[in-house]
């Protein structure tokens, strides 16, 4: 687990105040917020403290907090991304806000990918669903400075080709040429003039078989997603400890207080959200 | 100098007989007190409880629940539904001590306009002499208020 | 030597402390149920009860607290904070085991991220906590490493003389002496004894329960099943613990204004845990009955090298179905032998 | 042979023979007095079974019990008369079927128990309809008459005063056998009805909706009052409402499985005292 960085604060539940400066629609239900503090001091702490992997608590005043990790990269810090399905109460609410309204922030949260680490390796992202975003984050934290790692592959897969999100960037990184990119839909799951690849996540990425030299894994998607590529992962060759996923439990305060998103000993908000393989392994999977 | 009190009131009426009737009431140009705001519902079988103690919630000083007489429902038999709940309900609201003219049940058909002005002229009288909803109004204030400790 | 504040002055040193602006609080029985709340005088106080049914916590973390307003303009969002005040309180008639918990739960509250709801009341009160000299059926302190005169989370520890008539006391911290010098003429000198203190027998061996619960292979042990079959997933034992610290956080109001409000919430509940996508990873209860235990005597300790049971018995006292902390460690350790 | 001892080789039988899978009763608690809800699925574990007139609490609720009865089996369970009314409410409202339940009835007379003749749901009709009379004839609690006698803002004062105590631990509804929503109404929160904060603004709206939606349910077992950590004096307002059921349409809980949920049904000259 990398150190969970703490950013000053004098009420830990009072959130930041920021702008929606663009919305835009994934997927059915699926949407993305670009966010903007209203404060600079607000911006600055953020700036200060915001490593790739941390979560916030997006909020709108009468109806609540909810827990989503940042999707954007740590190398673009003057605003924040995150992207949501419609829900619960609160991402009902936030998916109705529009362009100009302003909601609540608190965070960052948590600890984060230790990047720096993955410097001259491979990378392996695989993400299903709704959890490309907290992927997406460390994508573009590498993205952005490609030199410094060497083969990026990057297996994504949804229910439907509807499903699938962030479908411009999708596009961008398809074209780049130096990006790998692998995307998949469940059976029956495709459209007409898809030309990608049909078939589960784990199915799709042992076709694709990425050489475990060398190679960090980065996995983010549903409980029942990553069971099975674990088992993928292993069947490769990859070793736990080079395998990265996030956890994600429900959460109210954020801050290692209100006491439900714990996994065994280890609270996902103050000791995560990021975990190696090897680190989850050891929780009681019962909990989880 | 303050302001005379002015009764909040929410009448929660079945679109098919009372609210019918709130409409006879507002083309015949009978005159009725601007103090009620009314909440159409299908039919008074989808008046819940909440609903009263949610209007209560928000501030209102009298709530009035107002459907088909017995027999005329729309749905055959809705109010007949409802005339049970609103039985227990109000044996509830008494027994706690809500005052008897702060909750108030009637049957409006829609030919009875003239009946639906009289009633909210009269229960809006029966608030303002009652004055506001202090026990409630207090209750309210206290969620708004500091920790005791 | 020793220092002797005698009941029959207790009048005087409420009026003394409210003077002084002091706000006071201590242990009121009311319609059958007792618990700690601001008084005018000592007479408002029932100086008998062994313990009271709820705790101490109410005190620092009310049942609903209120923590922010806000109102909503166009492009506007304004918010204002609840912050408790910085009035001293002085909370006399404390029990050893409610004073210890507001000590654990200190560290739970300034871990990395420090709540100032709670430190604020932590750092303006002074608790005087009185030495038990009886104890009841459900009592347990003595199981968990304290005991009747522990003086962990006190300020000031009173003694009850054996003459029944006043206090020894001790004070403890900085705090507590600063309290005691605005009645210092009330404290008398004397040697007067204490009266015994209660004996409150060991039910179970917290150790060998601590090293069953550490074990990997016992966390989806049937036992949790078998111990936790009848509980009925109330919220009582947590809200009557008074280390229990979990909360929830919601709104009142509307999208114009309203408050957000920290509420009490519970581990046993089912919902306290259950993801928006319907997965619950403590779907069951038992497992949401292994998570309390788990949490006091094996997570919290992990965290901050001390257990979150003081053993005040309220669990085991208050609940509908005859389960509790008793039960279970008494089990673990006839287990573990 | 003392009841207890007739109860336990009945339970044995039961279990020895395959007729039930599981009895639910009484066992001995923390202290001498205490006792609490055991579930015993062997024979051989009957003598922990207990009964005496400290066993009171109404264990009906742990019927459903998430896939309890999912598999057909029987399960026998101890009940007071309360509890068989419980059961019949279960019933009509489709949450078991009393089929599946064998009774292990009793009563407390003063500080006597007694059994009960019977093994179905329905073959305690007898003495259910005896007891409706009771209830008819019963004089009030001795605190709802000095309600009732009040004026409304004394009895405001008065439940504004209880509930400000209560801290909405929800034992009054786990305890309840009849609350059996698999979600509660103020779980839900689109739309949050009534305020989940345990403000005394919050705590009126949870009792006055949970004393509603068991308006013409509520058995009086006193699970609920029993349960209460802070003593609320719950059996006052469920039993107003039995009062209400009972004089304005002659209804009594759990009078039999065929009874119909009253709050659902209704007839067409039923009284109407209020309605403008």
């Amino acid at each position: 687990m990398t150190d969970t960085i703490i950013p000053a604060q004098n009420n830990i539940y009072r959130p930041a105040v920021m702008k929606i400066a663009a919305t835009r629609n994934e997927a059915p239900g699926v949407q993305t917020l670009r966010l903007e503090f209203q404060d600079p001091a607000d911006q600055e702490k953020f700036a200060a403290v915001y490593r790739t992997g941390m979560f916030g608590l997006y909020g709108i005043y009468g109806e609540g907090e909810s827990t989503f990790c940042v999707a954007s990269p740590e190398t673009r810090k003057d605003y924040i991304e995150c992207t949501f399905r419609q829900s619960g109460r609160v991402t009902t609410a936030l998916a109705s806000a529009e362009e100009g309204d302003l909601i609540t922030f608190r965070g960052p949260y948590g600890n984060r990918f230790p990047i720096e680490e993955f410097y001259g390796k491979n990378l392996l992202f695989i993400a299903g669903g709704i959890a490309l975003p907290p992927t997406r984050s460390v994508i573009w934290s590498c993205l952005d400075q490609r030199d410094k790692f060497g083969k990026i592959t990057i297996v994504y897969g949804a229910r439907t080709v509807a499903d699938l999100v962030y479908k411009q960037e999708l596009d961008e990184w398809a074209e780049r040429g130096d990006v790998e990119l692998v995307l998949t839909v469940d059976p029956g799951g495709e459209s007409p003039d898809w030309k990608h690849r049909v078939g589960f996540v784990p199915t799709v990425l042992e076709e694709a078989a990425p050489a475990p030299g060398n190679c960090i894994a980065v996995l983010c998607g549903p409980p029942i997603m990553i069971k099975f590529t674990l088992a993928s992962l292993k069947k490769l060759g990859f070793e736990e400890a080079n395998v990265y996923t996030t956890l994600e439990n429900r959460m109210k305060c954020g801050v290692g207080k209100c006491g439900r998103c714990n996994v065994g000993s280890v609270y996902v908000c103050k000791e995560g959200p990021v975990f190696t393989a090897e680190e989850v392994s050891a929780m009681p999977a019962a909990d989880l | 100098m303050s302001e005379p009190f002015e009764p909040k009131i929410v009448a929660f009426v079945c679109t098919y007989c009372t609210y019918a009737g709130a409409d006879l009431a507002g083309t015949s140009r009978l005159k009725y007190p601007p103090n009620v705001r009314i909440v159409r519902l299908p039919c008074t079988g989808r008046i819940s409880p909440m609903f009263i103690l949610k209007a209560f919630q928000k501030g209102a000083d009298g709530v009035l629940v107002s459907g088909c007489h017995p027999g005329d429902c729309h749905f055959d038999h809705g109010n007949y539904h409802a005339r049970r709940r609103w039985t227990a309900f109000n044996a509830l609201l008494q027994f706690t001590g809500v005052p008897e003219e702060r909750v108030k049940f009637s049957w409006i058909s829609a030919a009875e306009g003239i009946k639906f002005a009289e009633l909210i002229d009269s229960i809006t009288e029966e608030i303002r002499t009652a004055g506001p909803f202090e026990q409630y109004h207090k209750l309210i204030a206290e969620t708004g208020s500091a920790a005791s400790v | 030597m020793t220092k002797i504040l005698y009941s029959d002055d207790l009048t005087t040193c409420f009026s003394t402390w409210r003077k002084e602006g002091i706000m006071t609080f201590g242990p009121v029985q009311e319609a059958g149920n007792s618990g700690f709340r601001e008084v005018q005088d000592e007479k408002e106080l029932d100086m008998n009860l062994i313990l009271t049914s709820r705790t101490l916590k109410e005190l620092f973390f009310p049942r609903t607290e209120p923590m922010l307003s806000y109102s909503i303009g166009k492009q506007q969002i304004e918010t204002s904070e609840f912050l408790p005040s910085e009035k001293p309180c002085i909370i006399f008639g404390a029990r050893p085991c409610d004073a210890a918990g507001m000590a654990m739960d200190d560290e739970l509250f300034n871990w990395d991220y420090r709540d100032e709801y709670w430190f604020r009341r932590r750092s303006r009160s002074v608790i005087m906590t009185i030495a038990c000299s009886t104890s009841d059926d459900f009592c347990m302190c003595t199981s968990l490493g304290l005991g009747p005169d522990s003086a962990k989370g006190s300020d000031v520890l009173l003694r009850p003389l054996a003459s029944g008539k006043g206090w020894l006391v001790e004070e403890l911290t900085e705090k507590g002496d600063k309290a005691l010098q605005s009645i210092a003429s009330l404290l008398k000198e004397g040697t007067e004894e204490a009266a015994p203190t209660a004996e409150v027998p060991v039910l179970f061996d917290l150790e060998a329960c601590t090293t069953w619960l550490a074990d990997p292979e016992n966390f989806e042990s049937h036992f949790w099943k078998e111990i936790s079959e009848r509980c009925i997933g109330c919220g009582t034992c947590t809200y009557l613990c008074p280390t229990c610290h979990c909360f929830d956080i919601q709104d009142e109001g509307d999208t114009y204004e309203g408050i957000r409000r920290k509420n009490w919430d519970s581990c046993s509940f089912q919902l306290f845990t259950m993801h928006t996508s319907g997965h619950n990873p403590r779907n069951t209860q038992s497992a949401r009955w292994r998570q309390r235990i788990m949490h006091k005597f094996n997570y919290f300790s992990l965290k901050f090298s001390v257990n979150s049971c003081t053993g005040c018995g309220r669990c085991t006292r208050e609940c509908p179905v005859d389960m509790g902390v008793r039960e279970t460690l008494q089990a673990i350790s006839t287990l573990q032998k | 042979m003392s009841i207890q001892e007739q109860y336990r080789s009945r339970a044995k039988e039961l279990l020895g023979e395959g007729s039930v899978k599981m009895v639910i009763g009484y066992g001995v608690g923390t202290t001498a007095t205490r006792r609490r809800p055991i579930f015993i699925t062997s024979p051989d574990e009957t003598d922990r079974l207990v009964l005496d007139a400290s066993c009171r609490t109404n264990l009906a609720g742990y019927l459903l019990r998430e896939g309890l009865l999912a598999d057909q089996k029987s399960i026998a369970v101890f009940l007071l008369p309360d509890g068989v009314r419980a059961l019949n409410i279960l019933a009509a409202e489709s949450q078991l079927a009393t089929a599946q339940i064998v009774v292990l009835g009793f009563e407390i007379k003063g500080e006597e128990v007694k059994p009960l003749e019977g093994t179905a749901a329905g073959d305690f009709s007898a003495i259910i309809a005896e007891r409706k009379e009771q209830r008819k004839a019963q004089p009030s609690h001795e605190m709802a008459v000095k309600l009732e006698e009040m004026t409304p803002a004394e009895r405001f004062a008065f439940w504004e005063k209880e509930f400000s105590r209560c801290i909405k631990c929800y034992a009054c509804r786990a305890a309840c056998p009849m609350c059996w929503c698999r979600r509660c109404v103020v779980d839900n929160n689109q739309p949050q009805w009534v305020n989940t904060s345990s403000h005394t603004l919050g705590n009126l709206e949870w009792n006055l909706v949970r004393a509603f939606h068991l308006a013409g349910r509520c058995v009086e077992c006193g699970n609920c009052s029993e349960a209460c950590p802070v003593n609320i004096p719950l059996h006052l307002l469920n039993g107003r409402m039995t009062d209400e059921v009972l004089t304005a349409f002659d209804h009594y809980p759990g009078a039999d499985e065929q009874q119909e949920p009253v709050l659902a049904s209704f007839r067409k000259d039923d009284p109407e005292t209020f309605i403008l």
